[in-house]
């Protein structure tokens, strides 16, 4: 079994480097499908942290009444606070909404309306952030049944449904999108292999004449196709490692404010390219090899 | 009719010649005969028929010579016994099994007890000589070690040593069917099947080639041997079985390559 | 000559059918780049549209002085209006001005806080459009010079500079991306073609030995490869037609504010998937055979 | 020595028997040889020497057999002919033009004077019969409804009309073998290059297609024959080159196979 084993790596690096030609374009378009896979994958991560990002803005916004004594609010505050869907809770009192609202105007450029007034007119609220952006319901409900403390609630609904209906489309299209990537990624490599062995039928025909089981001739081709894609996942993660820098500039260009952890990603980018590159390579050789042993 | 002056011994024996070959059927006992075709027709899917109703009995330790014009059924017959096609009607049992029934995972197994000389000679373009020959005992499943001197053996045997590493591409004709040969040789089978084995050899080196083969016979390993030497064929007065338009015309022991009456 | 082409398509033909695997999968990989390729240039479009449309959103506004004369304001209306990187100019008056700023809180779902007011703050302002963001430096001048007139000249300076460094960033890092991709379907195309044609190295060395000119035997080669270009760019646009009405249905829903002229977009379409898979087949064939012909 | 009884008539004249080849040169004008050998050595780059310092001159309307033992460099010698190969050393003039000289794009022309049977046929297996032979004229532009009739007449010449539609995979080994005489046949070429053209041949359609030669020789094409058929060669009596070990031991007219002396 073991000599059988490597019997079969040593034909495979011989088949390898004996088709040179043919074992050449096959790496060459592994390293070009992972790295189009990998530019995809990395885009996705990026529009997902994106979409979550968004997603974690989503807030329940609860407006406080003029005359609500300070006690009940901190007391509602716990209250919401405990609630198990609820991320955190943000006391903002008038004088720091009437601050919030000069800057945000003054960030829009437009006229400070608020010079002309004399008294306050914006409310203090409670700013809720929420775990899942779906589960506000309970959190609306509470607010709204202590009347004694909350003017309004902000009318949340419309807002997250249409946030929610955004970055599940754009997640469901992306994930489409890989997935129709991955499959031609799949049919090229599969292809480009089929086409090398195709080429190798003489080769595998002369090997049933003389007696070789079928097991003989089809194990020394899957590691030749294992072997075509450890070569070019090792050359994709080479060339995403030098592209690495650059890309990761860019990123951070546009991503500043994004929670990507670069490390994860790259760890999972790696097991990507590998899982794939290998994965690929023996599917193909095992396919293209089939059709000659059942014949 | 000549006297059979270069006959085996068994020849004598047995008095077969121009008898129908249903007759060689009763009186050989199937145990002893390496290879029996019973009313074997092949028609190739293209309509053409190549061989009608043949039937042949080659008891173990035969030497036989396969005559006949071009496009007579040679090489099909021989591509019915190795499993490379399946015969349209009849069976063809290869030591004791009927090689069409065979499951697909035993026929490597029922190869490997024969040597097949192939007519295009069926050489691995991408593998050396050596490694050529060497591959007909790796499929068996022999150790690394001893392959490397059985091929050396084998390959000074047909007169190949000095090509040894070099690839069909690099060789003349007649070193390509001396791989061939050497690759049948090697791993010592039962039955060595030769289609056209000196087709593309001087006559010197044919000889030598027929005296090899003729040695391994006596020592019990049947041959079967297509060929259109009539020269050798005259000379060695074994055997003849002559095809003609699919059908076996002719069945002699110690005959020559034309029919001598 | 006229033969010799007839000829050549001839044995294209039963080329590419005797060796019907090959060409199969030749044309398939042919498709499945050309889809890339074409999903590519669509999204690339609608990126193209989207940053055209968000210049054209960048406007010169000069808020005018309350007591400035209706006809002096027509005058300067006139002469900006006259200018020839001028698109247009729009004149809003006070009330408009405030109704729009009303229109706008309301929309944002923010506190009206004009209720609060007795008098209108808002100054009437000229709105102008430029043809081309980057040439607002005249129009600027011209209106900060009638001081008559005009109060303040929003600066716009820095709002067009960041929107039109992204927009020239996306749309560079588009068009680099569009590169790469490209060089991968090329690369992936003359490499199938390239498999499939090593498979017939024996045919063509056959071909020489009897006397065939190299162009006897070229040519054949690159009929049939742009014949694999032909066919799978049909396939592509057959495909891509299937595909067009759930797609623009979700562009639509997208880019409905988008000026995407959908009949230009799959005209340029069509044009580039048949130049690209002709042109490729015929230069795969030709890359491919050119190596055997030279030795 | 045995008498030159099938030789040809101008045998008798050109006495040239057991004259070293450097003589021939010297009396026999460059005009009239078709085929002009001059101290050809090669060197294939494995640094295995497959000929060394051959001279032969060809005149036109010669037969010649070539003959040797398996790798003496027949093969090898046709190749550089047909400029396959390249000399190490030498010049091959054929029909006046140094081939070693000769223009990428001419290689072409000068191959089609030629009707090459190579030893391993070189059929294309996507082609049928027909077309593999109608290939041949193909390339030389003859007009499409030419071709048909042409090829035609040379399929019957060699027996092979019933296999018009069949490809090479569908053939008996003689007739993949008849399938490449015929395509060296069906354009009327000059020279006719056969190597080992009956291999793969019995005895029967081996003197057919020898006649065949013959009488298209008689014509005043040029044959040459590389063979290990001895019988052939011993009783046509004509001019015999025979190799040994890549240089020419023996050039005889009306020789036999076997040196007779
Ligand atoms: N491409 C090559 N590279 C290296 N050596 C070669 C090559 N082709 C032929 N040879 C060697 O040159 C010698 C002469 O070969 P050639 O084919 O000319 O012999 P031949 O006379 O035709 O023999 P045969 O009768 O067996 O066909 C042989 O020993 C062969 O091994
Ligand atoms: N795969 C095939 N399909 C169709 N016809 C075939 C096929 N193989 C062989 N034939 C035909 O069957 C007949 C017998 O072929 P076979 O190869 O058995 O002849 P052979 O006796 O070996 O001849 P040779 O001495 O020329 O090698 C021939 O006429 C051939 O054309
Ligand atoms: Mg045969
Ligand atoms: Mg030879």
């Amino acid at each position: 079994m073991l000599s059988f084993i490597a019997f079969s790596l040593r034909r495979a690096w011989h088949g390898f480097w004996r088709n040179a030609v043919m074992s050449i374009a096959a790496t060459a378009t592994m390293v070009l499908m992972l790295v189009l896979l990998s530019t995809f994958f990395v885009v996705l991560s990026g529009l997902n942290a994106g979409l979550q990002f968004v997603e974690q803005k989503v807030e329940v916004v609860a407006e406080l009444r003029d005359d609500a004594p300070d006690l009940k609010v901190v007391q509602l505050q716990q209250d919401i606070a405990a609630l198990p869907e609820v991320a955190s809770v943000e006391y903002i009192d008038k004088p720091t909404a009437l601050a919030q609202f000069k800057q945000r105007m003054a960030q829009q450029g437009r006229e400070d309306l608020t010079q002309f007034l004399d008294s306050n007119p914006l409310p203090a609220t409670l700013n809720i952030k929420l775990k899942d952006p779906h589960q506000f319901g309970t959190v609306v409900q509470t607010l709204r049944a202590r009347t004694d403390v909350v003017a309004t609630v902000e009318e949340v609904q419309n807002l997250v449904d249409r946030v929610l209906t955004i970055t599940n489309l754009l997640r469901t299209g992306g994930l489409i999108l890989l997935g129709l990537v991955g499959l031609t990624v799949l049919f090229i490599i599969v292809n480009t292999i089929r086409l090398a062995v195709v080429a190798r039928a003489e080769e595998i025909e002369i090997m049933r004449l003389v007696g070789a089981s079928d097991a003989f001739i089809r194990w020394p081709f899957i590691f030749e196709g294992a072997l075509v894609g450890l070569l070019g996942a090792l050359i994709t993660l080479v060339l995403l490692a030098l592209g690495a820098a650059p890309l990761s500039n860019l990123m951070t260009r546009f991503f500043e404010i994004l929670p990507l952890e670069l490390g994860s990603l790259s760890r999972n980018l790696a097991v990507l390219v590998l899982a794939t590159g290998i994965g690929l390579g023996t599917i193909g050789s095992w396919v293209s090899v089939r059709s000659y042993l059942l014949k | 009719m000549a006297s059979p002056n270069a006959a085996p011994p068994r020849a004598a024996a047995r008095s077969l010649r121009d008898q129908p070959a249903a007759h060689l059927i009763a009186e050989t006992p199937d145990e002893q005969a390496i290879l029996v075709l019973h009313d074997v027709t092949k028609t190739y899917p293209n309509g053409k028929t190549a061989l009608r109703d043949v039937d042949l009995v080659i008891p173990e330790g035969d030497f036989v010579f396969l005559v006949g014009a071009s496009g007579a059924g040679k090489s099909t017959l021989i591509k019915l016994i190795i499993r490379d096609e399946i015969a349209t009607r009849g069976a063809v049992m290869l030591d004791g099994q009927d090689v069409a029934r065979l499951n697909r995972r035993d026929v490597p197994r029922i190869r490997r007890k024969i040597g097949i000389i192939f007519q295009d000679f069926k050489l691995l373009p991408t593998k050396t000589v050596q490694e050529n020959v060497g591959f007909a005992l790796e499929v068996t499943g022999t150790p690394h070690r001893q392959i490397a001197p059985a091929v050396a053996r084998v390959l000074s045997l047909v007169g190949l040593s000095a090509q040894a590493s070099q690839l069909p591409s690099q060789l003349s004709g007649g070193e390509q069917q001396r791989t061939a040969i050497a690759r049948a040789l090697v791993h010592d089978p039962r039955l060595i099947i030769a289609d056209e084995p000196t087709g593309n050899l001087d006559p010197l080196i044919s000889w030598e080639i027929i005296q090899l083969l003729s040695r391994i016979n006596e020592l019990g390993v049947t041959v079967l041997m297509a060929t259109h030497n009539a020269e050798i064929v005259t000379a060695l007065r074994r055997r003849v079985v002559a095809l003609e338009d699919g059908r076996i015309t002719r069945d002699e022991l110690g005959a020559a390559y034309h029919r001598e009456d």
